[in-house]
């Protein structure tokens, strides 16, 4: 416990209900009106393995798990051997006695208390809570509320258990762990979660997708509260489906969003070229994890960024942004939503897995998210509707069937109507309608927010995307003396606001083992980084870490 | 025959093509559907890439000129996006049966609302006549100079056990009979096909073939079985209705009555919701 | 006529032969020892619309067509109509006069006389090159020699045609265009035959395509040469499947290659990732043409660069390489089978229409062509067969089935043997062996040709891929004192052979509307240019206006 | 049982999970095989992703583990390359018939000679149990949490009309069985397919439903049409080998009994053969 900062990790096997009790802590902290950060960690397998749930809390906002817990929760063996070591001074570990003999900590036969009911293996995961009730000091009636709470089913079975390890545990180390009240009760979202509301708070009326770490809780998310929200969720055959479907159905007229991950998104490359030609509007999620190929799926990785910014075949405006946080994942998916139907192209909103799955604790402004609305005919223009009519900023209005207009969307080069043209000024025209269009969306995201700055200490650190968070922990944690850059678009690259920093010499952090932010930042604004401080294992950094690192590269 | 529905650019399939009878039984089509309350206003189409997708060019109808295989996953998602529009999607035996052959199999598969009209030549015939997914064993293109050695695929067949519920075919030189199986295919709810026997005169002129061979339908087979027994036959090339049975649309099992697009909510209204989620309300 | 340079024309509809009547003035020069351009122009259509061939000539090599031809033949109207304008001084322009009433230039009923043969539609192309005959002073026999080898079928009705179009020429225009001999015949090729020829000269074993202009014509030639050359050759379902076949057919152990446009290269996006992982030899051409999407099919552009050098999701040594010639085009293709054996990486071949389908003349080195060899296992290893062992450059020997050893590629993440690893350690070594091996090949390229330099005039001109034929060519006709510097290699960027002109500010010469070529320029090497000369009409570059244009650039 | 065909990875299926019992039957197999001259060096393996797939990692044979549907195309590839190889290929019925449809119609239109095994649990397992293409209406995944809307694809029906020359069903429970119909798919030379019932504990546990309705076939239906009525029978569920014809395959009709890597030139050979083309020998 650093500061107010306190670190709980439970972990088991798949299976057990690991998942379930971090967030069960999480959602306890929260309800103190605590921050929080909840990161969950496991293999891509569905029974047994090793899975674990660190869940970071304070006062403030924090914006990262810690790597070294104030209490362990070890479910099994494996989690007791992994984490032993991880132990914050004055933390404590709390084993299961049944599966580990010679731990170093306070040992409960949590097991052996499971089997006094039906289905034990499904029950342990609730000691998690339990135990942590007790050390952070909630009275037996708080604690019995929480799991009602949080374990709506088998009660009568849940409550009796939990009480016994809270009893076990508050028996051995008291309440240790008082937890001071919080400002305000916050809601805690996923990134997945941020992206699937932010994008309905624009206007979203059909999200596709086809399962794929770590973008499918984008999909389950909006499928569980489809009708709550009105949109319609649909899991086509493949990405190449979905993607089509995409540009169909927003040529039809409907806001549309598809999520994918690395592998996905390679397969819509046609597709996402094919609303460059068209200037359809569809809004993509790719959510990356380590490659290339199938690489380690349910980890973290920002291997995608040039992939990312290169997307499809041609010449077109393309749109890129990342976001930093959670909160920021909800707002941008709404703003990016709210670009593609102001300027017809396909946009790409890049994430990470460790932004996608990872849940915090969020202040959204719900009323300040954009709206997607489509730059419609007027009505005045003479002549009848042009599809591709070659307007000033490039931008044609649109209409949708049923229409007594004629109205061509097509993939192929073409004059103002949207028919085929192999014609050399008919493809000069248009390229150069295309074009101005990529011009005035730059001249719209020069007006806009593109770049956030944190703080106005002397290092300067550059980082993106999930990076971000690790980032202002490690900056508050480590007490370092930082400005954050975070350029939240990434293509078009907001060199404007970078101007200041050509020549500087700054600190870059990031995920990726090719260092591609940073040549990104060397190739577009000249900015040549000092150092990389770069993590490239799969797992996000640990503030403290990465404050020691940052703190190495400063010397 | 409705000529305003022809637009201004210039047609270039060859003389004597199939496609030319395709592009007129649909304008035939369009206008009965016009009498029959379906406006042309109504009608979207999508087109893969290849000759038969010239059409989307030369026919004054909305719609999306998609990419080679994908035609039929464009026409889904506009369905998908606006129920009312009768979307009618014009695909090649290439796009149909090789690039999109899956997207074709899943929309039989979920019943998808669309009309998907493949202009089968049994060829590649944009791309200069390699052999297609439909051309016989043996036949002989830039890519299999020696000979196709692969058996082609029976497309009635392949849709009518992917779960097609209206399923055709129909032949260029038997233009009434290839107005109404257009005409049917639409109205029909749910996944229409009809395969088009359509001879490209350059690489793969079928016109005597099939002038000898096709023979229409008396009547739609009574059953799965005797549809696929039609479909299978040889000796004789039959056309008209193979199939044609009741089920729920999948926008219809995904949405009911509902409309997408229709029901676009206003803004107060979808920011209410989310906030209901986010237990902000 | 300028200098000894001189360009035929001939035009008429798709299916009335003008492609080999084109094709056999290219012969007919060639077989003079002259060097020769030859230029297709055609839309997407089968037959009809306009086509057009443009060969030009001279004693010297030349690197491009010429707009404006000293003969023309017009078959149609169209032609006619559309050419009329275009002739050199003193040209002659040769009218069907049964399609065109009142054509300035010779009119011949050529119509008519072919009508005196069976199956004239298919005859009247053959007027091309007896009346190139008669105007190049070819004697009677000569000129029946020429139509005997062009057109071996149907000579009895030919011949006479030819001769009576032949005898009209004459009679109007004498031998107008008597042509030099040149130093020695050579090979016509187009860039496509180049390819097909430079993968086989390096032990390409399987060739896997799906077709798609303008790479089809590789998959045509060799599926027509297949028994011939010992190369197998399938056209399967998608470029899906072909990118995946080829995959399986490189860690079975056949040299294989791959060719698309940028459509189906966006749907190989993810098995090029899955070989970037796995590390299997595959060789992709991407013919480009004119994007987005369906774009322009049987034009040319240079839009895809970027697109083209980001390829595959994740981190992983990527490999591209443009030729600028169509001889280039053969050492290339075999130098870059080679290096995806030598490194174990997919490496993209990228090139444009107007390379893959112009056709040239060439002084190929064929004994100098690279010969494709794997590293393989030298048996001393300990401890058995371990795919990705950790080596010092990355490289991991490599070993086919059957074999005892246990051999595992794989699209996860792994451990040295191949198997699944979601271990963080695990993952660094192999980013970092990856990586070790992306170092590999840079230290490889150093020390290799990776970018051409012609003259050593004063005015510096970037350019790259088949504008390098148009740059040469203007540079030579225009008589422009200038170094045409030409980055062979776009993926590692050869920035080391470029630092000598960091800082100048040379003309950029690029088929994209975007300037992604200059762009690439100024942002690895730092080389800001002083114009960009773009074109991107889907047309190739006249010499003469280009010339023109650099012109107007160093002023 | 050789239990040298097992590596060191950990094993990470749930307990009691019908993948297991693939795994022993594919080890039996790889030993009968041994026993009738087809040594485990000769054989090859790739696999798609899912949870089925793990048995890559698992099983001691050389091989490629691919990606998600295209694990036989990845088997076609190497079976093109040398076909001296038995290239056997693990697909979940996601790989096999979502993902990668298409390509296992092709592989069975062209008779490529690979082996597929399908593990079929009707799910997306590893994904966390999304409906697949054989699940059925109303199945509840967290992609639809009001149930599949789509009916399933019968995967032997398909496999029967793309042009599969072996097709069969195999299921967990019958091990014995299993194993014999891997050793005669993988002896077959030509497309051998297996679909294999493969309850998924954890997603979708059809064991009771099988063991009461899994029946072995008594002989090889004689015809398509019978082999496709066995097929479609819902009241039981027959195993065993729905089909058996001799064509030729894929490699040998491109080229015979040739080998691209066996017959891999050498270099003066083939720049001979260069310049031959070119006219400058
Ligand atoms: C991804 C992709 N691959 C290949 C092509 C090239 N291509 C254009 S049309 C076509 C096939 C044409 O065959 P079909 O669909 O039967 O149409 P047809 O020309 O016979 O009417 C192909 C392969 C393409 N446009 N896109
Ligand atoms: C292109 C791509 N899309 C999605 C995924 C994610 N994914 C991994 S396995 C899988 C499906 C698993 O289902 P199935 O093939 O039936 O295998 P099972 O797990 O049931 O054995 C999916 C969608 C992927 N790896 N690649
Ligand atoms: S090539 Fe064939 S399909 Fe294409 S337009 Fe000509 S005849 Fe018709
Ligand atoms: S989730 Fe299902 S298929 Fe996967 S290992 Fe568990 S039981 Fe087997
Ligand atoms: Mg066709
Ligand atoms: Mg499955």
């Amino acid at each position: 416990m650093s500061g107010d900062t306190f670190t709980f990790l439970v972990g088991g096997k798949a299976g057990e209900g690991v998942k379930k009790a971090g967030g069960s802590a999480a959602n306890l902290f929260a309800s103190m009106g605590r921050g929080v950060f909840q990161y969950d960690d496991y293999p891509s397998l569905i029974r047994g393995g090793h899975n674990f749930v660190s869940v970071s809390t304070a006062t403030r906002q924090i914006t990262s798990q810690y790597a070294r817990p104030d209490l362990i929760v070890a479910l099994d063996a494996r989690s007791c051997e992994t984490h032993k070591g991880e132990l914050a001074d004055g933390g404590v570990a709390i084993l299961n006695s049944d599966a580990v003999s010679n731990g170093d900590g306070v040992g409960i036969p949590i097991t052996t208390e499971a089997k006094k009911y039906p289905n034990p293996g499904l029950r342990v995961g609730v000691a998690g809570p339990a135990a942590l009730a007790a050390a952070v000091g909630l009275s037996r009636d708080e604690m019995e509320d929480l799991i009602s709470r949080e374990y709506k089913r088998d009660l009568e079975n849940n409550i009796p258990f939990a009480a016994s390890i809270y009893g076990a545990v508050r028996e051995a180390i008291g309440d240790r762990f008082r937890l001071e009240r919080g400002d305000r009760e916050r809601p805690i979202l996923t990134g997945n979660e941020a992206i699937a509301l932010g994008a309905a708070a624009a206007g979203l009326d059909i999200y596709l997708a086809y399962p794929m770490s770590p973008a499918s809780t984008i999909l389950h998310f909006l499928a569980k509260h489809d009708r709550e929200l009105g949109v319609t969720v649909m899991h086509p055959e493949s990405e190449i489906a979905v993607a089509n479907m995409a540009v169909g159905a927003a040529v039809a007229g409907a806001r549309t969003m598809v999520g994918t991950s690395g592998g996905g998104f390679a397969l819509m490359e046609e597709a996402l070229s094919l609303a460059g030609m068209a200037e359809a509007p569809v809004l993509c999620v790719l959510a990356s994890r380590p490659g290339p190929a199938t690489g380690v799926p349910t980890y973290t990785e920002q291997g995608d960024l040039g992939f990312a910014r290169h997307y499809g075949h041609g010449e077109f405006p393309r749109l890129v942004a990342s976001p930093g946080t959670v909160g920021e994942a909800f707002t941008l998916a709404a703003e990016l939503l709210s670009l593609v139907w102001r300027f017809q192209t396909p946009a790409v909103l890049l994430t990470e897995r460790h932004l996608s799955e990872s849940a915090m604790t969020v202040d959204l402004d719900v009323d300040a998210a954009a709206w997607a609305e489509p730059v419609v005919q007027d009505g005045g223009d003479a002549g009848g509707y042009l599809r591709y009519r070659d307007t000033a900023d490039g931008v044609s209005p649109m209409l949708f069937p049923p229409s007594e207009e004629l109205i061509k969307w097509t993939s192929y080069e073409h004059d103002e109507t949207g028919i085929t043209t192999e014609d050399g000024a008919a493809i000069v025209r248009m390229h150069d309608k295309r074009s101005r269009k990529r011009e005035a969306l730059l001249e719209h995201l020069k007006g806009a927010r593109t770049v956030n700055r944190f703080g106005s200490g002397r290092t300067i650190i550059f980082t993106y995307g999930s990076t971000t968070m690790s980032v202002l922990e490690a900056v508050a944690a480590g007490g370092i003396d930082a400005t954050v850059v975070q350029p939240v678009y990434l293509e078009p690259f907001p060199t404007w606001e970078l101007a200041e920093y050509a020549g500087t010499r700054p600190i870059v952090v990031e995920q990726s083992a090719a260092g591609q932010f940073a040549t990104l930042l060397a190739e577009k604004a000249r900015v040549d980084a000092s150092a990389v401080v770069k993590r490239y294992d799969g797992r996000p950094f640990d503030p403290l870490e990465l404050a020691g690192a940052i703190r190495r590269a400063i010397r | 025959m409705p000529e305003d529905l022809v637009t201004y650019a210039e047609n270039t399939w060859c003389p004597g093509c199939g496609n030319f009878a395709i592009m007129n039984a649909v304008k035939r089509a369009v206008g009965k559907l016009g009498e029959r309350g379906v406006g042309r206003e109504r009608i979207a189409i999508t087109a893969g890439i290849g000759c038969h997708a010239k059409i989307f060019d030369y026919l004054n109808l909305s719609g999306l000129y998609s990419l080679h295989g994908r035609a039929m996953s464009c026409a889904q998602g506009m369905k998908l996006a606006n129920p009312d529009l009768r979307i009618v999607s014009f695909c090649g035996d290439g796009d149909a049966f090789g690039e999109g052959l899956a997207h074709m199999m899943f929309a039989a598969k979920r019943n998808a609302d669309i009309t998907v009209i493949v202009h089968d030549n049994g060829v590649y015939a944009l791309t200069t006549g390699q052999r297609a997914p439909t051309s016989a064993r043996g036949f002989k293109g830039p890519s299999t100079p020696r000979g196709n050695t692969e058996d082609p695929f029976n497309p009635l067949v392949l849709m009518l056990e992917a779960g097609a519920t209206f399923v055709a075919r129909g032949y260029v030189g038997k233009l009434a009979e290839l107005t109404e199986l257009i005409v049917a295919a639409i109205e029909h709810e749910g996944f229409s096909f009809i395969d088009v026997l359509q001879p490209s005169v350059t690489f793969n002129d079928t016109f005597e073939e099939y002038n000898a061979s096709v023979e229409l339908l008396t009547e739609t087979p009574a059953t799965l079985d005797e549809a696929l027994a039609a479909a299978r036959r040889t000796d004789r090339k039959p056309a008209g209705i193979f199939y044609r049975i009741e089920k729920p649309s999948n926008e219809r099992a995904l949405y009911g009555d509902g409309n997408p697009v229709a029901d676009h909510p206003a803004r107060d209204e979808r920011l209410a919701k989310v906030k209901a989620i986010l237990g902000t309300a």
